[in-house]
């Protein structure tokens, strides 16, 4: 019974705060998305970081950090993987771009990105938001990735190579022949 | 009760049959996470609910969307990003696009919150009870520290085959907090349309095919110019040389087809009457097993005509 | 490894004079994405780092062709990084006009936008231009159609001459 | 195959020139043209194999019995469909060529005066028979290996794309041959 109280008690307490607070907080969803439709190795990761700000304040001091990718298995090749940025007004949204490479294949696993910022511009602590996983996806080898998806154009080539003469040679023995008797009779003839 | 739930299992599988390919999906989903739903479905009492089937237990679970399972200490934010939707219009999703959403949650209290699952499904815009597509509830166990916020993004693929239909679309965040006790919370309960996606023919492939009618005619204008070209010259010829050589022109004269006899016969015999003369033509309408077959009839013939 | 030399198009480039007095230099290097066929979208990064004649570091704003304003990442000491995504199917190459407002600059654009002017009328601090590449989309045609097309011609014309030599 | 029959059975009537004549047109062929069509088919329908194995990305050493089999069904299948395609062409071709082979043999033999008329005549029927022979030999291979090779190409790469290799390959390379065996018959029959 006092449990429940006291709950009650906290969610009025909460509730009172967020009416409050209502009127300027900045709240952002944070999305971590993979654009990519295979994940290759040495092969471009592209990964976008989307910040909406669904709240009615602007966030100040934020800050993007994403240790998701270690030196040793990634290679940063375009952008950053932290960024800050002053300020995000309400109902707006900021978009970052990183690129990375992986290293080797297998699988791995894209953890969450941190961001922190100021709800309130006065606010003194900073609000630390979490932003979505991607989760795991399989990096496949570029060899493999190679064979799999190549145009194939060498083997259709070697192909070619090896179905002309069955289709060559007959035809200009018969072409050759033909066209021998063929001139054959218009010359006789004029 | 009892009634209702004969009725039930009388009447989805119906409604399910008339939902062609999507719908097996759909079935198929709800199936599989069967165990899964049990907590999952059912805004209010779910963690009551755990009897219910699949398809049943969300009795009761339309007429009242508020959020009883949800904890006061959870704020929860669903955000569409794709398509961008103001909150306030109604949802217009294109049908055979993904959809994503994000959904933002803030743990305000003390202990913390773990998202379990969110779960997005179709339900019939007038009773919300009854299921047409069941999305994959995806799992996160994410845990959300006191003070923090996090996100979780889900997508979805409506089917272009619901187009131009309002559907109920509930979408259920499942999160239990330190002390273990579920919640359930209906994040978006809205009537939703699917609009179609008025694509028309793809740019890209259009172009392609056109490209390769192209190409494809260009062959045969020139295999054909190439075939009449050689072949009308080789008529025309052939066609003159039946005119004027006639019977006079010694080597215009077919042999072949005719047998050695008659040969013999038409040596003895003055050469004006030697007429036997096939010309290509005629003999070109013949079958060869015909032309073949046809020699004795026409030594007969060629004889009575040597004869005279 | 051509690959990487194709995507790491690094160009030093631009600088010019902003207004108000604070002459800002930048000197920029791009990047873009260059195989579309692994990506749902491209990506454009373009990261600089900023001179300017005054040693703080201003909070920049960017504004895209388009229209649209955007803040600009900080990225490190006076570095700042631009960056954006684009549909495959809208995939273009060249040169990017990016015009950079401090935030004075930011305010004034604000402003004309509330006034229902044009941003291109204000002035900015400083213009980038930020080089993309396209991407590699894929082979142009397909290897099969191709050789499907060129055997179905074959054949094609081995069938009309079949025709031809038996009427 | 009947209506060779038929004519065997007709031409007991004939003298021995005729049935000479005959036989230089019937479905049968001599060792060298029968080497010829199995040779060519044979590597027309081994050249496929290069496709399955490099581009539906098929082992070569497990399905080598695979691969063996059906390259012997359909080099059988194609040295048939060779065979009654040159048939069907030669009667064509003879009367077509006869003109042109008359003149040459005439011009040949104009000036010696030695050369009765029947053995002009006979060695006419014989260069036509031999042309009309390499003709429409060449022109069969020519026929077959494209209708083939088109074949394959559409059903491996087109109808069947999404079925396993192994699959793939039995039906691709036995329905091309097949109907072209099929089909060589057929025509003749008409």
């Amino acid at each position: 019974m006092l449990r429940k109280t006291l709950a009650l008690c906290a969610l009025f307490a909460v509730l009172s705060v967020c009416v409050s607070e209502d009127e300027t907080r900045a709240r952002l969803l944070v999305s971590k998305q993979i654009l990519n439709k295979y994940l290759v190795e040495k092969s471009d990761v592209l990964v976008r970081y989307t910040i909406f700000n669904v709240g009615n304040g602007a966030a100040t001091s934020v800050q993007l950090v994403d240790n998701g990718f270690h030196p040793d298995a990634f290679e940063v090749v375009g952008g950053q993987p932290t960024a800050t940025v002053d300020r995000i007004a309400p109902q707006t949204n900021f978009t970052h771009v990183l690129v990375v490479r992986p290293k080797a294949f297998g699988y791995f696993n894209f953890t969450a990105a941190e961001v922190s910022y100021k709800p309130v511009e006065e606010a003194e602590t900073l609000q630390l938001a979490i932003s979505s996983e991607p989760g795991e996806g399989g990096i496949v080898n570029l060899n493999e990735y190679n064979k799999r998806f190549s145009s194939h154009f060498f083997d259709w080539v070697a192909f070619a190579i090896m179905t002309l003469p069955s289709l060559a040679i007959p035809f200009i023995l018969w072409h050759s022949s033909k066209s021998k008797y063929e001139r054959h009779g218009k010359n006789k003839k004029h | 009760m009892k009634n209702l739930v004969v009725l039930l299992l009388l009447v989805l599988p119906a409604i399910i049959c008339t939902f062609s390919a999507p719908n097996k999906f759909g079935a198929y989903a709800a199936e599989a996470s069967e165990d899964d739903l049990v907590d999952v479905e059912g805004d209010e009492g779910a963690v009551a609910n755990e009897y219910a089937e699949t398809d049943e237990d969300a009795e009761g679970d339309a007429d009242d969307s508020g959020s009883s399972s949800s904890s006061p200490y959870a704020d929860v934010y669903l955000l569409f990003t794709k398509p961008l939707h103001t909150a306030g219009q109604q949802l217009d999703l294109p049908g055979g696009k993904p959809v994503e959403f994000l959904i933002g949650f803030t743990n305000k209290g003390k202990e913390e919150f773990v998202i379990e699952t969110v779960e997005a499904s179709f339900r019939y815009p007038m009773d919300f009870n009854y299921f047409i597509q069941n999305f994959s509830a995806v799992a996160y166990n994410r845990e959300v520290k006191p003070g923090l916020e996090s996100t979780v993004s889900y997508t979805f693929m409506p089917s272009d085959q619901f187009a131009g239909r309002p559907f109920g679309l509930n979408i259920a965040l499942a999160y239990r907090d330190a002390n273990g006790i579920q919640y359930n919370e209906a994040v978006f309960n809205e009537t939703v349309l699917i609009s179609e996606v008025d694509e028309g023919l793809d740019g890209e492939t259009f172009f392609l095919y056109v490209l390769l009618a192209g190409i494809f005619v260009l062959l045969l204008v020139i295999g054909q110019q190439y075939l009449l070209g050689s072949s009308g010259k080789r008529k025309r010829a052939a066609a003159k040389k039946v005119i004027e050589t006639g019977t006079a022109n010694d080597s215009n004269i077919d042999y072949d087809w005719v047998p050695q006899e008659t040969l013999r016969a038409l040596q003895k015999s003055p050469p004006k009457s030697k007429t036997p003369k096939t010309s290509p033509k005629p003999s070109k309408q013949a079958s060869p097993k015909a032309a073949s077959q046809q020699s004795p009839k026409q030594r007969k013939v060629k004889r009575s005509a040597g004869d005279d | 490894m051509s690959r990487q030399m194709f995507a790491l198009c690094l160009i030093a480039v631009v600088c010019a004079t902003g207004a108000y007095g604070a002459s800002c230099k930048a000197k920029l290097s791009a990047f873009s994405t260059q195989d579309a066929t692994i990506l749902t979208q491209l990506a454009h990064v373009a990261e600089f780092t900023l001179e300017c004649s005054k040693s703080e570091q201003p909070t920049l704003f960017a504004e895209f062709p388009c229209g649209k304003v955007v803040p600009v990442a900080k990225v490190g000491d006076s570095k700042y990084q631009v960056s954006w995504v684009e549909d495959i199917k809208h995939g273009s190459s060249g040169n990017v006009q990016v015009r950079l407002f401090d935030e004075e600059g930011y305010a004034n654009v604000r402003k004309t936008q509330r006034d229902g002017g044009k941003v291109s009328s204000v002035k900015s601090l400083l213009d980038i231009s930020v080089p993309t590449k396209s991407a590699y989309k894929g082979p142009w045609i397909n290897a099969e159609l191709l050789a499907a097309f060129m055997v179905g011609g074959v054949a094609y014309f081995a069938f009309t001459t079949k025709g031809k030599v038996q009427s | 195959m009947g209506s060779g029959k038929q004519q065997k059975v007709q031409s007991s009537g004939f003298t021995k020139e005729e049935e000479l004549l005959l036989n230089d047109f019937s479905r049968n062929v001599t060792t060298k043209s029968a080497t010829i069509f199995y040779g060519n088919a044979f590597i027309v329908s081994a050249v496929p194999i290069w496709l399955f194995w490099r581009i539906h990305n098929m082992d070569l050493w497990p399905s080598s019995i695979l691969f063996v089999l059906v390259t012997a069904a359909s080099t059988y299948l194609m040295a048939t469909a060779y065979k009654n395609i040159k048939f069907q062409l030669k009667h064509k071709i003879a009367m077509r060529r006869e003109e042109a082979v008359t003149r040459e043999v005439n011009r040949q033999l104009g000036d010696d005066k030695k050369v009765t008329r029947k053995e002009k005549d006979e060695r006419i029927l014989w260069k036509k028979n031999e042309v009309a022979d390499y003709e429409a030999t060449t022109y069969s291979i020519f026929y077959n290996n494209a209708l083939y090779l088109a074949i394959i190409i559409f059903i491996s790469f087109f109808l069947l794309k999404n079925a396993t290799p192994f699959v793939n390959y039995i039906f691709s390379i036995g329905v091309a041959s097949g109907v072209l065996a099929l089909f060589s018959t057929s025509a003749q029959t008409n």
